[in-house]
């Protein structure tokens, strides 16, 4: 290469120094790492949270805080490892910082809109949180709102309201995005289906994005809207529905859920070829699967209000496509199985925790059957059951990819590898923490206890305590994970462009990449996971 | 290489690019409307005959004109889009200016229809509001919230076209180069198209 | 599992052996293919990876397969749901209603507890009423649960196969004391149902026992759910103790405005009908509900006359 | 602009769909203030529908762009309606 004296995009020098030229840049890459140190903030904020919720339930009776401060907890916890975590999660950080480059552009479609949803998100993000300093105090209605509690309550659950959704609106704002930036951008040659999975899944996310979150922002104003103007459309007493808000409200969560799961697929479906040597097995059946859950799970809301009142034969309809959704992800599964047969696998880090997520993500997935059908949720439904169906999967589906990701790009973002072996007993920790604490929860949900309950009857301790206990392993072993890759951006690691002899145009330029990505647009020939 | 900014903004112009951005966008507005057609039509089969008898209360001649101006407005964006096409700037920027009067004009009206319900003490909260029966309290809560909406659409667009209105008369905005007058003709076909649906579904259902 | 406490139990708990057992079953064999796999094709054992690209033939039978078992777990979970929803028409039909933070079950003949009492293997409808926010009546051990929403009734029913006590909680979060809204379900034989409810419903028998001073009140309100935020023994919960409470001199805040007062029979009874306009400095408004609709004058009486017994 | 989208609508075509426009308007006021109960609702939200294609297919010129807009807006404007449908079906259901 001749141009090796081209600046990398990290020491690259623009208008402004310092920090204000991270604040007003309009790279994909550094934008895609403010979301990323953003994010991690807002999760240990989260994280915090959801430890001191766990201390509490260690044991029955008052632990460390009254019930009106638990209460506040688990929504603050739902608010931010949701709305501030996973919905823009791996979509916003590696998307912005990949996608482009996967694709082989320089940059999305619309740089500066992107800058502006980053903008939006903090400003969310930050509306959301004085929600907590502001007004009554802080919300307690769960990150639900459900009315008409959520119009009773005397809290600041106005401000919490319309920080999401001024989150949702950055959110469409992304997905807007890179919608465009595939349809317009990708590298000549690369056809729609030469197009890598990790881009297919946020171009089907992109289209939830835009057609799920208004459903939620105009539902979050109607909320705003009745506890400021007296406008009645849920509360009862003014001839509104409480489950319409139910249906409303679910109509984009749900769907929401694939927001988080999709790109996480990606990233598992870029990993697993990388690391077995060999294509991604079953190329066009991922696409159609992604497709497929983005279509069919806008649909399936209702299995959240299987005891909500709803009819009969709309339970029916709900459970079953609830059902059918969950067979394109059974598809994916059986792919990235397949893809390993034969291959030549190596055993580094990064494949460690695609592994780790597909082992989770199956328990977290099969409890989503056990909840969709009909006779059982009745049993479980608001039990510690969902609560474990849904760690499982929103953390251990999407946290794991966004580790799994981290530790894939990595050397992409910093150019330097982080230590392997810190790496995998990091990981090992976390694991089993992980476990640990949600597992008990499965069964606490069988036995009968209620979710966002701050005291419990004593049947319920001793699986508490075990779950508890999880909580300090896996945190200890996510501070070692964190640590660990910190670190590595100056101190260790040595320095490579492509550690893992990675088969998609971003191993193909330098790392860091340098400002434009590429000094020549690439001309593709093949499709995206060819080996030598 | 001067700058961060432009180093990544000087990407090649596409106007496509911008064109389906705006789709996208109008798409969102879409769905967020969608929302409230949800409810609407929910309340709707719940209350069938307070909403009819409620709807009596709103002018339809109001209505009517609103909807006509409305039309007239979508008709002059896109001739101003035709103007621009066949280079005539002028025409152009007089058909901008023609449609921005007209949602003025749509925002007067707006300004009268519901200053008359506020002067009878119809207004969200209103202790009138609180006698209603369940049924007439959510049509009307509907109507102010979606017409609501409708207008803070309105505005939007207007400041759109007054920006494309400047774009166009300092040149930014040439015939080889329209796409921002293009995108926010769209969004005001937009603001009429959900407006096409809410006259019938406010003024005149039965 | 299994304990056969009501008719849905045995329908309910074989649907999750089914759906865990299938899953369980493909956990296992794919956790254990991964495994097979990385020792198998490991790159020291196997170098050089074959190119496959994927099988249309695989692809159809791993979706034709699990729709296959993904319509058989639907059609179970339906079946076992199914009866649920029609109740037997000589059920036995209760009342029962939450607010924030009790229950309340209300029988035929216009009897009240707060605690749920039915007879063995008869069945039981339930119509669930919320005067507040949602609340959601689940009872473990019967596998059923469903959501008590204001401003409809929701229905449930089932029946008691085996004489016990079981737990009866609020499933849908409704505030604060959401995980204290608790109660009981007893079903007892039909001769011991019968002597209660005879006990409970002879006006004689009652009378004479109301006679002493404060007892209806008392009744009142432990079936209206007081004792959820109002203590008679002097500690605070989410309302003033009761204790001693009449007579006394406290202040409260009237629009902003505070002022002292004397508790006396017209406060108490604004403070039940119109809970929300004198607040008593230190709670919070809101909390408490308008019991309007519930109580008429007389029984507010019977309450102030309890309350006044409360030194 | 792009080569595909050269068409340019004449202003008397404009002018043709606004006069269009306008006689279904007032068609439907007439149609409405007659009474015909059920059907009341239907042929104004039919007429509205008709309303809105002619305004998305001229004027928003989806008739002679590129067919993906054509596509994904078809697309759009069916989920939407399909969800409406589930949710209002729940309703009557009940
Ligand atoms: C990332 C987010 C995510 C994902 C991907 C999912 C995926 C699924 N979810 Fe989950 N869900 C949540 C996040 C998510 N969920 C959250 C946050 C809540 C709670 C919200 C709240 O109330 O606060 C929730 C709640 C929830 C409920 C409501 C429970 C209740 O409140 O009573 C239901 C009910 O049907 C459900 C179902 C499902 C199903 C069927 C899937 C399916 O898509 C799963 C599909 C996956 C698999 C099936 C595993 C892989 C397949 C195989 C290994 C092959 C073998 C398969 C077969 C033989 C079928 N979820
Ligand atoms: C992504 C989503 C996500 C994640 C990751 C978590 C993580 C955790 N959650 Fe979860 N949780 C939710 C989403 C999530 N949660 C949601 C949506 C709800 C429902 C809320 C509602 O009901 O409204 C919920 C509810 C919920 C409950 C139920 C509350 C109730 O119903 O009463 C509990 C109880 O134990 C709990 C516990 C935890 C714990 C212990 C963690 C822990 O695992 C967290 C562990 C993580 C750490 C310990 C990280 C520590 C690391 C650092 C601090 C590193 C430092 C970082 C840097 C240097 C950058 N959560
Ligand atoms: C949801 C909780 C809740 C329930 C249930 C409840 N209360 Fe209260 N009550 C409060 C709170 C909080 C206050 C203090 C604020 C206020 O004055 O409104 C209060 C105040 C009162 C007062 C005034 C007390 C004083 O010290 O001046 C009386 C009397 C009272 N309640 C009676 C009742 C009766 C009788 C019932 C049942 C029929 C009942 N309450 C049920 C929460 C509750
Ligand atoms: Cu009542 Cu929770
Ligand atoms: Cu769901």
């Amino acid at each position: 290469m001749e141009n090796n004296h081209l600046p990398n995009y990290l020491e690259y020098r623009g208008k402004y120094k310092g920090l204000l030229g991270w604040l007003t840049t309009t790279d994909h890459k550094r934008i895609g790492l403010l979301y990323m140190y953003s994010m991690l903030t807002f999760f240990a904020t989260g994280a915090v949270l959801g430890i001191l919720m766990r201390l509490e339930l260690i044991a029955p009776g008052k632990q460390l805080m009254e019930a009106q401060t638990y209460n506040a907890l688990f929504t603050l916890h739902g608010l931010s490892m949701i709305f501030l975590f996973v919905i823009p999660g791996v979509a916003a950080v590696f998307g912005n910082f990949i996608l482009p480059i996967i694709i082989g552009a320089k940059d999305v479609a619309f740089p500066r809109v992107n800058l502006l949803s980053w903008y939006l998100y903090i400003i969310g993000a930050i509306i959301v949180l004085t929600s907590q300093f502001m007004g009554d105090g802080p919300p307690d209605t769960g990150w639900t709102f459900y009315a008409p509690y959520s119009l009773k309550t005397q809290t600041n659950v106005v401000a919490a309201v319309l920080g999401a959704f001024v989150l949702g609106f950055s959110s469409i704002l992304t997905g807007l995005n890179f919608i465009t930036t595939m349809h317009r951008l990708r590298a000549p040659g690369m056809g729609w289906m030469r197009m890598p999975i990790f881009a297919w899944t946020l171009y089907a996310t992109g289209w939830i994005q835009l057609l799920a979150t208004p459903i939620v922002g105009i539902t979050l104003l109607m909320i705003a809207a009745e506890r400021l103007l007296g406008i009645g459309f849920f509360d009862p007493a003014l001839g509104g529905d409480p489950i319409l808000y139910q249906h409303l409200f679910w109509t984009y969560s749900h769907p929401a859920v694939y927001i988080m799961i999709l790109p996480a697929m990606g990233v598992i479906s870029e990993i697993i070829p990388t690391f077995s040597r060999k294509p991604i097995f079953g190329y066009t059946a991922l696409i159609i699967s992604s497709m497929a859950i983005a279509f069919v799970g806008y649909f399936v809301w209702g299995h959240h209000m299987f005891t909500s009142g709803m009819s009969t034969g709309s339970r029916w309809i709900f459970s079953f496509l609830s059902f059918i959704v969950a067979l394109p992800s059974a598809v994916k599964v059986f792919n990235w199985t397949a893809t390993l047969y034969k291959g030549s696998i190596r055993l580094q880090t990064p494949f460690w925790w695609a592994m780790g997520f597909i082992f989770v993500f199956m328990i977290g997935g099969f409890s989503g059957l056990v909840v969709g059908s009909l006779a059982t949720d009745i049993h479980v439904h608001d039990t510690y059951f969902v609560v474990a169906h849904f760690h499982y999967i929103v953390f251990g589906g999407t946290g794991f990819a966004f580790f799994a990701a981290m530790h894939y790009w990595w050397p992409k973002i910093y150019g330097r590898v982080y230590n392997a072996k810190i790496a995998n007993i990091g990981l090992g920790i976390f694991f089993t923490g992980f476990n640990i604490i949600y597992f008990p929860m499965f069964i606490l949900g069988m036995q009968g206890m209620p979710r966002r309950y701050y005291d419990y009857l004593p049947q319920f301790e001793n699986w508490n305590v075990v779950s508890t206990i999880g909580s300090w392993i896996m945190v200890t072993g996510l501070i070692i994970i964190i640590t660990n890759l910190l670190r590595a951006r100056k101190a260790t690691g040595k320095i490579v462009d492509d550690p893992w002899d990675g088969p998609t145009l971003e191993w193909s330029i330098k790392s860091p990449p340098i400002v434009e990505n590429f000094e020549e647009i690439p001309v593709v020939t093949t499709g995206p996971y060819e080996f030598k | 290489m001067e700058t961060t900014i432009n180093a990544h903004t000087d990407l090649h112009r596409d106007d496509t690019a911008a064109k389906l951005g705006m789709w996208l966008f109008i798409f969102t507005e879409i769905l967020l409307f969608g929302g409230l057609f949800i409810v609407y039509s929910v309340y709707r089969y719940l209350n069938p005959v307070a909403f009819h008898l409620a709807h009596e209360e709103l002018s339809i001649p109001m209505g009517l004109i609103n909807t006509i101006i409305l039309l007239v407005s979508s008709a002059t964006v896109a001739m101003s889009i035709t103007a621009m096409q066949k280079g005539d700037k002028k025409m152009s920027m007089y058909f901008v200016a023609a449609t921005v009067i007209l949602a003025l004009v749509f925002l007067i009206n707006k300004y009268f229809e519901w200053g008359s319900k506020f002067e009878h003490g119809m207004y969200p909260g209103s202790e009138l509001m609180a006698l209603l029966s369940k049924g007439d309290m959510l049509f009307f809560s509907l109507y102010f919230f979606m017409t609501g909406l409708h207008a803070v659409h309105i505005l939007v667009g207007m400041a759109l076209l007054i920006v494309t209105f400047f774009r166009i008369k300092q040149n930014h905005v040439r015939s080889d180069k329209y796409a921002l007058l293009e995108n926010s003709g769209l969004y005001w076909h937009l603001v009429d198209l959900i407006w096409i649906f809410l006259f019938p579904l406010f003024y005149l259902i039965h | 599992m299994y304990s056969g406490a009501s008719n849905l139990v045995t329908t309910t708990d074989n649907v999750f052996f089914l759906i865990i057992g299938i899953s369980v079953f493909f956990l296992i064999g794919i956790s254990a293919t991964i495994i097979w796999f990385i020792i198998r094709y490991n790159n020291k054992k196997h170098p050089v990876a074959e190119q496959i690209h994927g099988s249309l033939t695989l692809e159809i039978v791993w979706t034709v397969i699990p729709l296959i078992l993904v319509l058989i777990m639907f059609f179970y979970g339906w079946a076992g749901y199914s009866p649920v929803r029609d109740a037997p028409k000589d059920a036995l039909n209760i009342e029962a209603t939450a607010r924030m933070w009790s229950w309340s079950f209300k029988y035929p003949n216009g009897v009240q507890t707060d605690t749920l009492i039915i007879p063995l293997n008869k069945a039981v409808v339930l119509d669930l009423i919320s005067i507040d926010v949602v609340h959601s009546l689940y009872i473990p051990a019967f596998r059923i649960k469903e959501d008590m929403v204001p401003g409809r009734t929701n229905k449930m029913w089932f029946i008691g196969q085996k004489t016990g006590t079981y737990e009866l909680f609020c499933a849908e979060y409704c505030g604060l004391s959401h995980s204290y809204m608790f109660t009981e379900v007893k079903v007892l034989e039909q001769q011991e149902y019968d002597n209660w409810m005879a006990q409970r419903s002879d006006t004689a028998a009652q009378a004479v026992a109301m006679a002493v001073p404060g007892a209806a009140g008392r009744r009142l309100i432990e079936v209206n759910g007081c004792l959820a935020c109002h203590s008679t023994d002097g500690s605070k919960l989410i309302g003033p103790t009761f204790k001693g409470v009449y007579g006394q001199t406290i202040t409260i805040s009237t629009d902003g405005q505070t002022r002292q007062i004397t508790v006396d029979d017209a406060y108490i009874t604004k403070s039940i009908y119109e809970p929300d306009v004198d607040i008593v400095e230190g709670y919070r408004k809101g909390q408490m509900q308008s019991y309007k609709n519930q109580l008429n004058d007389q029984q507010v009486q019977q309450i102030i006359e309890y309350l006044s017994t409360l030194k | 602009m792009n080569k595909e989208n050269s068409h340019i609508s004449s202003y008397k075509d404009h002018l043709m769909v606004l006069s269009i426009l306008i006689t279904l308007t007032v068609l439907t006021v007439a149609i409405t203030s007659i009474e015909l109960s059920a059907f009341n609702t239907a042929a104004a939200l039919l007429i509205a529908t008709v309303k809105a294609t002619i305004v998305l297919l001229y004027f928003m010129h989806l008739r002679f762009d590129q067919k993906v807009y054509l596509i994904m807006t078809v697309l759009v404007l069916a989920l939407l309606v399909v969800v409406i449908g589930i949710t209002v079906f729940d309703y009557i259901d009940r």
